[in-house]
This record gives C-alpha cells, structure tokens and sequence, in this order.
C-alpha cells in the first residue's frame, strides 16, 4: 500500500516525452496538462470550502490526488467521444469541456448548473460534451457505456466512449458482466479503472482476490495494462495508444490507473481506516508537485509562469464562484418537472 | 386468425422494418427464438445484430439498453421474465428512470423493455411472480399491461415512439390466445383504460392476465342479474383515474383483479384512489380479489387456489351488491 | 442521553455477546465503521470474523447470509441503503423469502438483514429511495421500520430470535435522534403497532422517518382544537391490521404518512386495509400524505418540497375533519 | 463445438485406474458408478414419458448426457458435506442419497415429495442429505454455497460445500462476486461448472468472450482444472482431489466439468440452435455406454451382471413411479403454510 508497492512495471507507463528535447508545441502542451490539473485542484480546494460553508451539500468525493488519472485521459477524447464517470467527477466535467461555472452552480443546486441544479455534486451531466455522468451507484455506468459504444457500433460511427470507475466497482456484478459483454462484442470502450486502493475504507487487499486488476481485464480477452495513475504524460500516453486502438475497432481496452486519493472518501469519512503516514508517503508524489517539479526541470515552467497559470485558475473558481452564488433557485412550482419528457418535437437523443 | 404471442412478434417486426435504430436484445432471442417463441424468425430477418442474443447478465444488457437509447438507437431488450428482472432492476430503477430528471431535462431514454410476467404454468416460487406493481411506483417509468391482441401489437409501436422509458408486461398465460387482428392493426393509445363490458351494478378493474378472469366473472354476474362493467387497465402508470372513476360512479361498488400477493399489490393502490376520488359515490368498501400470501407453489390444485379465479370474483362483486 | 445510532450498535453488541451466532457482515462495517459510523468500535471488540467488512458485491453476500443462516449462523447482513438493496433483491425474494415454502418446510432463514433508508439529506435521486413497501409485499419477509429508539434497540434481538428473515430499516434522518434508553431496555414485540399520542378526531399513521412529523403534526391539530391519535405502525409485514382498526373505528377518520412516491406506495395498503375493514366506520376517505412522484431533487427546498412535511399532514388531517 | 474439440488436455483426467489390475474392491466401486449413471438415466428417460402423460407438469430440465458429472463429483463428498444444485438436479438429489420415491413425488406435486410437494422439479430439497436444492434462479445458488462455507468456517467444521452450475451462469454478476469472495475469504466450496455448452440456445461462443471457464477461475487466483465430464472416472479423481484440498483448509476450487446436454433444454425447446449431427457426435462419448464399454474390457462387467444392474434400476424407477402414484395431494386448506415457521421449538438450522 506505499507507493513503492504500485510502481509501474509497464512499459507503457515508460513512453514519455524525453525532457531535454521539448519542442515549443510540447512546451505548450505540457503546460496545459499541468493547467487542468490545477483547475481541478483549486476548483475541489474551493468546493471542500463552500461544503464547511453549507453551500454545497449532500455528499462530495473529492478526486485530489488523482487528477492526472481524468487529465490524462481526456487528452486522448475527440469530442464526438462520450464520458461516462462516477461520484467523484468534477474533475473528469472541468477538464471535459463543462464550465467551471455550471459545475460549481450544479454543485450549488442552483437551476444554473450544468444539470439544472437537480443532480448536485454526484450527477454532472452536459449532453453538450457528450458527458454522461455522474453515477452514485458503484459500477452503475459500466453498462450504460457499453450501451453507448454500441449505439456507435450499429450506427458505423468510429467513437469511443470512455467509461471511469474505482478499484470498489472491480467487485460488483455489473463489473463482469459488462466487461464480457463488451469483449464478446468488441465494443469501443475504453474501461478507465481509477485504483485509488480503497472502495470508501475498505483497502483492495480486503475486497479483491486478485489485487492486480489489470489481470481482471485478461479473464475477458481484453487487453489491458497497468500505469502510473500519478504520471500525467504516462496516463496520456497510454490513453492515445489505446483509445487509437479502440477507435480503430480493435475492441475494448482497459487501463488500471493507479493512484491515490489524498482526502477523505466523502465530507463524512473520520478516515479510521489508514495511515496518516500512508498518505504523507502517496502525497509525495503529488501529481501536480511531480509535475511542476519536472516542467522546471525541463525548463518549460518558471515561477513567473507557474503563477500566471495560478492566478488565471484562481480567477476561473472564483468567477465560478460568484456565478452559482448568483445563481438562481428553480422555483418548488416546477418540483415534478424532468420525470418524464415535456410534449415536443420527436429529438429525444443526444447523438 | 391470430395469437397474441404473433401479434407482438408482428409489432416488433414491423418497428424494425419501419426504423432501423430499432433493434432486439435479450437472453435467447435469436437462435432460440425466445423463450416464449415470440422472436422466432426474426433472426433470420434482420442478423444477429438486430436481433441480438445476449449471455445471461440481465442486470448488463438491460443498462446497454439504456446506454444506447441515450446513444440514439430505440432498444427492444427483452427480459425473459420478470423473475428475472429483478438482476436489473438496479439499472430500471436507478439510471433508466432517473437520468432525465438528474441531467435536468438533458437526457431522456427512448427505451422498450418487455418481459413475460404472471403465474399458472405450474413453474413454482421462483418463476411465477406479479412484480408489474413495482414498477408502476417508479416515477420516470411508464408501465404497461396488454391483456388483448389488439393492444399486443399496437401498444409496442406507441411505447417505441415514447421518449421515455417503458415497460411491457406481457401474461405468459396469454401468449397462446387466439382472436382476430384487422390487417390495418396499428398503434394504439397507452394512456388510456378500456371499457370492455358495460354494466351498472359494479366494476370490476383487471389488467393484463386477470382481464380474461374478469371476463369470465363478469359473464356468471350477469346470468345470475348483477350488471357488471369491465374495465381493463391497460396502463398502469399513469393509471388512467378518470375512467376508473367515471365508472365507479356510476356503478357505485368496485372489485379489483390482481395476481400479485394481496399485501401491497397495485391492486391496493386502485382501491385507495377509489375511495380518494369517489369516497361518497361508494355504496360498499372497494374489494380486491388477489394472489394468496404464499410463494406460488408447484402443484396445479395449489397454484389454482393461490391465484384470483371468476368464482372469488363472483363472490367478491356479489358481496359488494349484498346479493 | 442515547441516540438511535448507539441504540442499534447497542443491540448489535450485546446480540453478539449472547450468542457466537451471530455476527455482522456488509460493506465498510468494520474499519470504517459503518457509513453511519453504527458499527464503530465494533470491530476492536470482535474481531474481523464476526465484523466482517465486504467488498461491494451487495449480491452474493446477501446470498452469503442466507447460506450462513440455514449453515446455523445467525448473520445481520447490513446493506448500506436500501438504494443498493436493489442489487440484492433478487436473493431476498427468490431466495430468502421462498426456501422454506419451496423445501417444504425443512429450511428456515433465521437472517437479519439491516439498511437505511429515506431521503431528506440532499444526497439526490439515486440514494434516497423508501423501499419498504416493496420488501412488505413479499411472503416470507418480516419488515421492521424501527422509529423509536426504544425500538432501536429493542427490534433487533427480537428479529434475531425469529425464525424466519427478518428486513430492519433504519431511517438516515434518524441516527443522530436523541433520547433517554433505560439500562434495562431489551427486546420488544415486532408485531404490533404502538399508538404514540391518543387521540379521539383523526387517526395519524406513520412509520419510520415519518414518525416525527405526524407527532409534530397532531401537536399542531391539538393547538387548532383538532385531537389526533398518532398510529407507529412499527411492523410493516405483518401489518397489524387490527390496531389500526381499532383506532379508526374510534376517530372513523384517517391519515396515513408514507415518504415512498404516493403511486404504489404502501400507504396504498394500509388506506385499502382500512376501507375493507373500516368502510362504514368512516367519516371521511382515508387520505395519504406521501412523496411527490418525482425522483428526489438535490436541491433543499426542492428536497424538502418533495417530502411529507407537518404542514401537508395537518391540512390532510384538517379535511377530513371538515374543519 | 464438437467432441473433439473440447477433447481434454489437462493432466487430472488423465489418472485412472488402470485397466488390468482392477481390484475386487476397485470392480466393485467402479460397476457402483456405472450403476449410478443407470439411475439417473432410467430415472429421467421415465420422466420424460411421465411428463408427456402430464403426470409432471411446468419445467422439467434433464441430465441426461451428463452423468459422469454428479456422479463423478459426488464420490468425493462426505455425507456431512453439503450441495448446492440447479433446476438440472434430479441426478444429483438421487446420487447423493435422496430417494428416487420422494424425488418422483416431488415431481408429481405430491406432498410425499422430498420438499413436501411445494418445490417440484426444480425444486429439491433434502436437509437430511443435506441437499440445498434445486434452483431456478440461473447463479442463484452459488451466494448460498459460500454462506454455507462461511457457516462451516465460522463454526471451524471441516467441511466441504459442493456447488453446481452451469456454464450459461459464469455470465450473470453473481458468478464473478461469488467467486471473488470465495477466494477472497479462503472459504471451502468446491465449484462444479457444468459446461455443456450451450445455456438454452446460446452457445458459449455466443455468451463468453473467454471461452475456456477454467482460465476464469484463475482471476480469482483460485486453483482450477478443465476436466472431461464424460469421462465418470476422470470426474471421480479430480474431485476428489479438489475436495480434499477443500477440506483441507487450501480453499476453494474450481472444475469445469466438460459435458453435453443430449435432450432439449427442457421440455419446451425445439432446439433450432443446434445440429442433429453435433448431438448425434457427442452421443459417440455417451458417459454410459463408453463407461459400460471399459469396464468389459476391463473384465469386471458382462451381460448378466449389466442386466442384473438394469433390472434393479428398473424396479427402483418402477417402485418410484408407484410410490408418486400412490402419492396424495396436500389440502388446499393448507395453502398458505410454509411462509413462516410454524411455532414449534427454537431449531432452525438444518446443521
Ligand atoms: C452499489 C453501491 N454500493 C455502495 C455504495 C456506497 N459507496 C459509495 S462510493 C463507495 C466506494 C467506491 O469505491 P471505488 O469504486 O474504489 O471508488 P472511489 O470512491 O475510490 O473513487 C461506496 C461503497 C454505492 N454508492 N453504490
Ligand atoms: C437469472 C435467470 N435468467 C434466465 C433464466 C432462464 N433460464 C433457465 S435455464 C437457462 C440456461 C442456463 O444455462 P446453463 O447455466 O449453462 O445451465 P444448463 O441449463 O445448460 O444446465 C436460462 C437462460 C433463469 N432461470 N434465471
Ligand atoms: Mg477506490
Ligand atoms: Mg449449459
């Protein structure tokens, strides 16, 4: 459980950029791996805030610490592809493509959010980006993906459609039988498992047999492979590879992205179950400090730079900030609106 | 002449010749046939990738359902039975029936499930469940009962032009029965209850596998002089209240007809929007005639017993007249 | 000073004090301590065998439970929710609930199976669902909706010794109730309904997390010269039909408070109980006081708007008064 | 899809006892399996006719193909062992000791039956053997057998819990938790995976995106072995020592039992799904007759002692026949017992 024992063997995990040769368009984009990873850090420091505050309530999964798992993986999404995530997806909404506003409104439960303020922290939703959630359910969005890869799959469209979940969902049900069912029909899904090592305080040793959740993915025929969670440019990389490869029908790949969860499960959780030292132990390697540490050193980052990005992510949470605060609450006259479509045109699909 | 089991293998033929993101999936649809023989054929109509087979994951392909209704398509999955259903029901309850409301209007489901339901093939406690009530309580879901062959073909291609989520109990004890279907049969309303005998001395409501029951009670009333009106569900959610009170206005007593366990039923929540929407019209408690308490046992004399039949119907309408 | 939280980890002790039987099972009930922090402490007492933290597989180790209990243990399965319950439910109605009917007699489930339930926390439609009337109309299964702390505490070695399964649901909203518990305070019936406040104008029926605001409620009526009886129901399978009817009988006006969606829900039963055993005793039609038929919104207001509130209870109970 | 194709490699089938030097004791045992095989057999070609006299009536699913695998299985357990079976459960009730009367019974509806009429078919039960049914719920009792397991741990009983299923069942979410809490908590089942192939008419290409289900178990890290179904000795060995290592504390284990269903689904199925010439092959390894086959050039079976066996079987089936016959319906006015325990003493465990 240090990080030690999750060091990556895969030689996925080793394709990065080498640092002395970046290009200015490298530069560029290594920069703004670092920027999203930022936004998603400041945007959750601000909600774990507001939610002291009673702006936000309900439950909130803060995803600090794992943002290079969601960061990683859109850089490999088109925008035709769609997203299906879990609880804890605000950083998976930002970096996607759902304004900073709209997600801190919805997390406000003001009518302005990207769900019209109905769902809240754990059911993000923007047909806009093709993001499809924000499920409270564990592994709940395991077959929902598939259904939207086979959706593409009989209409000859070459989409993927990633679908994220916990190391906790590897256990349910709907965990295998979706796996099976996307390899016997080779699918175009990318199956991202966020191994943060606890399912709320239940450590993986605790609820897996077999702990290498890569090898799960073999039981399918599906190729899989285990990367670095904290590694943004390992995670991209091995991202694009296999995103190119279910997009160009090679069927359903799935990543084990290891990782770490820095805060509590929930606003709820006394944390009982691990060691303070545990985490201190993960926190140093921090995939934002990692990072920074690693553009410095290539020379693509200086303090002056560093604060720029700071200053420009500060400014987006605190404008989102004072957009949810001025948000507006939908009125209880409407309280059974959204159970069933209102009458109008024949639409109906967010395709 | 036709069967019902053909009427619905009709319905969903004509849905997928007419719109080509209509498609078939479930346990044994394809080379099978399904189980009740209701697909079979099809396969060799549309391929395999229409008329899709799926492994026995009821709680996965009923989600892909859901998936790829929001991707687009107008899925047909099929649930062998509603035993079955409840593998799935995680998925029907928590992700079909609330995405719209939690996305805020975003994501509506055009999606059909359909499966068999109902006891009286001697297929005992695991196989023989009334569980259409549960799912007439999920706001998000419509739920629907064809108890005839005119609405197991018409009500499939109403239900596929629906944006929203809809189930389809079909009786298994239905499949085999026979009636006539005019060559233009097409879509029919889903939001309505049906008259089907008129009468003035009571009201006997049934849906789906009871209706043929009521039918029959409704004809022993009648010789003996007690005047009752059918009234066949047809949906049960939205539950068509107006009809349903019209008629007890008028004939000022009503019985109710479900299969499932009495305790609970959806029999229970008829007899209470009775007395909600009619309560001084009643000259006599709205009775229910249901299921015994008891998981249906195997034995034919036992599950007969356990289940409404006409003569407790009789005697259930006959009390509520005092004759 | 107590809390219904400490009442059930009370029980949930001392059960396991007196018997090795029995011992707790279900997700994140041993480090973590329970979602509700109930269990907490436990596992330092006993140790990781008999407080045994599962992975997130509700399914199988529901199924594990019923297994265990006819292997001659007596577990307390706990279910997070009864939102994830629906994962299980298939093993609790078609195994739990039909192995004594479908061996003839030769197995009993001497399971306890404990969950939250109820909404009113802002944690959004797919984790605030009132499942109980659906476990309530299944045959087999006893439904206990403690309410009380005394009831907390006293529910659960009653269920332990039945026979039979037994489902406990704990009500979210509840945990953090305070109250006196006596030292001596043990197990108590589960199969009668308890009348909170007396009455003689209106009769109030709640159960669960619906208690407190029919209380709240009659408080209210007493203020406006309106004297209501305030009915726990306490069990919900076997209803205690016959407290009920003595109570209406008496006040020959009802009010039944139910958070499920109205449709469906089980204050459906109990207003078509009282109809069928009460009709000419009323004075007026049972009314319901339920959960607006929409998935829970997120937002507190829209939350609280959804919810049966005093307010609601006390206009229903005021019409059927006329006053 | 043919016999040869699923023809077994792995080394287990291989031990057998050889040929020539059968024992007396050895003879003895291996004509009580042949015999064993007969029971079944003639039991359920009885069933059959009975069920087209509708004598039995809803679903009647047969073994018949498939006896070596009960059979085999069963050798290995103790009668403090307990079983845990499908719908597909005659043969395995009979082998293990339930009688052929009150199993007829059962089938007939009469409360004479093994579960007091109530269950039917599917339905068998028999604490006294402890047979755990009988379940129509495809998956549904492989959460029971670990409970059992779990039970037998808990009270530290060296016991073994035998649990059946088919291939059809490694697809439903129930297989994957099961198994994984299995192994998880070292408990000691013994999982009997019947492959024969088809689940109704889904061919398990249809249905598995991995094909080869002992490879399954091993994402568990549970030990398995693919082991030839039709061969009853080949059965016998393995299960044997997969259920010693079971009692022994090693924890659970896995055999896919490599078989063929010769009859219908049930008695319903038409059976468009496959070729009368795959049967008619598979039939060639009929387990009887190529078992009857060895044990004459063996030299421990001939003609007399062959119609010896038969004859008793045929009586054994007669007299079960006569017993159902004579059987008596329960009361309708006892309709609603069996939901609750009836008061009576503070048993209930069937320990
Ligand atoms: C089916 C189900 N069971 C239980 C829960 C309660 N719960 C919410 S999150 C969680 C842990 C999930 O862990 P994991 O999948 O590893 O995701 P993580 O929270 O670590 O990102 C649990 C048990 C739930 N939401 N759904
Ligand atoms: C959960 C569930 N889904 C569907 C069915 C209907 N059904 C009964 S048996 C069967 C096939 C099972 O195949 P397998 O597990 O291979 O066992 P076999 O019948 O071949 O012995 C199906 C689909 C069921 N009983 N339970
Ligand atoms: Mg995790
Ligand atoms: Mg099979």
């Amino acid at each position: 459980m240090t990080p030690a024992a999750s060091e990556v063997e895969n030689a996925a995990a080793a394709a990065r950029v080498q640092p002395d040769e970046a290009t200015a368009g490298e530069a560029e984009h290594a920069r703004r791996l670092l920027t999203e990873m930022l936004r998603i850090r400041r945007l959750e420091e601000r909600c774990a805030d507001l939610y002291k505050q009673e702006k936000i309530r309900g439950f909130l999964h803060l995803y600090i610490g794992e943002e290079a798992v969601a960061v990683g993986v859109m850089q490999a999404l088109e925008p035709e592809d769609a997203i299906v995530a879990t609880y804890r997806e605000h950083g998976h909404a930002l970096v996607r493509g759902v304004s900073a506003r709209t997600i801190m409104a919805e997390m406000y439960g003001k009518q302005e959010g990207c769900s019209g303020g109905r769902g809240g922290s754990m059911h993000l939703f923007d047909t806009a980006t093709r993001f499809f959630g924000g499920n409270a359910i564990v592994a709940g969005g395991l077959p929902l993906a598939i259904g939207l890869a086979l959706a593409d799959r009989l209409q000859h469209r070459a989409r993927v459609t990633a679908c994220f979940f916990g190391d906790g969902a590897v256990a349910e049900g709907a965990f295998h039988e979706t796996l099976n069912l996307a390899a016997l029909w080779h699918l175009p899904v990318l199956f991202c498992c966020e191994n943060n090592l606890y399912a709320m305080g239940t450590a993986i040793e605790r609820a897996q047999a077999e702990t290498d959740l890569a090898l799960k993915a073999a039981a399918y025929r599906m190729p899989s492979w285990g990367i670095d969670g904290m590694d943004v440019e390992a995670v991209e990389s091995a991202a694009r590879r296999a995103a190119a490869a279910v997009r160009a029908g090679e069927g359903p790949h799935f990543l084990e992205l290891r990782t770490y969860r820095f805060r509590a499960h929930s606003m709820f959780d006394p944390e009982l179950y691990r060691d303070k030292r545990e985490v201190d132990a993960w926190k140093q390697r921090d995939p934002i400090s990692t990072y920074t540490v690693r553009l410095r050193e290539r020379g693509v980052l200086d303090d002056a730079r560093l604060a720029t990005i700071e200053e420009s992510v500060g400014r987006e949470v605190d404008d989102a900030v004072a957009f949810a605060e001025a948000g507006t609450w939908e009125s209880v006259e409407t309280l059974t609106r959204y159970v069933y479509s209102e009458p109008a045109p024949d639409s109906g699909d967010a395709t | 002449m036709t069967t019902y089991r053909e009427a619905v293998r009709q319905a969903i033929r004509e849905a997928m010749l007419a719109d080509d993101r209509v498609f078939l999936m479930g346990e044994d649809v394809g080379r099978y046939g399904g189980c009740y023989a209701v697909s079979k054929g099809l396969l060799d109509e549309f391929g395999p990738e229409r008329i899709r087979d799926t492994p026995l994951s009821e709680l996965a392909f009923v989600g892909a359902g859901i998936g790829a209704a929001i991707g687009g398509m107008r899925p047909i999955v099929e649930i062998m039975t509603v035993n079955f259903s409840l593998l799935a029901i995680d998925q029907i309850v928590n992700t079909a029936a609330t995405l719209l409301h939690m996305s805020g209007g975003q994501l509506n489901v055009p999606l059909v499930i359909r499966m068999a339901t109902g006891a009286g093939r001697q297929v005992a406690a695991q196989h023989s469940h009334s569980l259409e009530g549960w799912y007439a309580h999920v706001p998000g879901l419509k739920v629907l009962a064809p108890a005839t062959i005119d609405d197991a073909r018409g009500m499939l291609p109403t239900a596929l032009a629906d944006p929203d989520p809809v189930i389809i109990f079909e009786h298994a004890a239905l499949y085999n029965m026979e009636g006539e279907l005019p060559a233009d049969a097409g879509a029919v309303p889903i939001d309505r209850a049906a008259v089907r005998q008129t009468g003035s001395d009571v009201t006997l409501i049934a849906f789906g596998g009871t209706l043929g029951r009521a039918l029959e009670a409704a004809g022993q009333l009648g010789e003996i002089g007690i005047s009752a009106e059918v009234l066949d569900l047809r949906t049960l959610r939205p539950i068509d209240t107006d009809t349903i009170l019209e008629s007890v206005r008028r004939t000022h007593r009503a019985v109710i007809v479900d299969e499932a366990w009495r305790t609970g039923s959806f029999s229970a929540e008829l007899s209470a929007r009775i007395m909600e929407g009619a309560f001084y019209d009643l000259d006599a408690a709205v009775a229910r005639v249901c299921g015994a308490e008891v998981p249906t046992p195997y034995p034919h004399h036992l599950e007969q017993a356990a289940l409404p039949q006409a003569a407790a119907i009789v005697d259930a309408a006959r009390a509520t007249v005092g004759r």
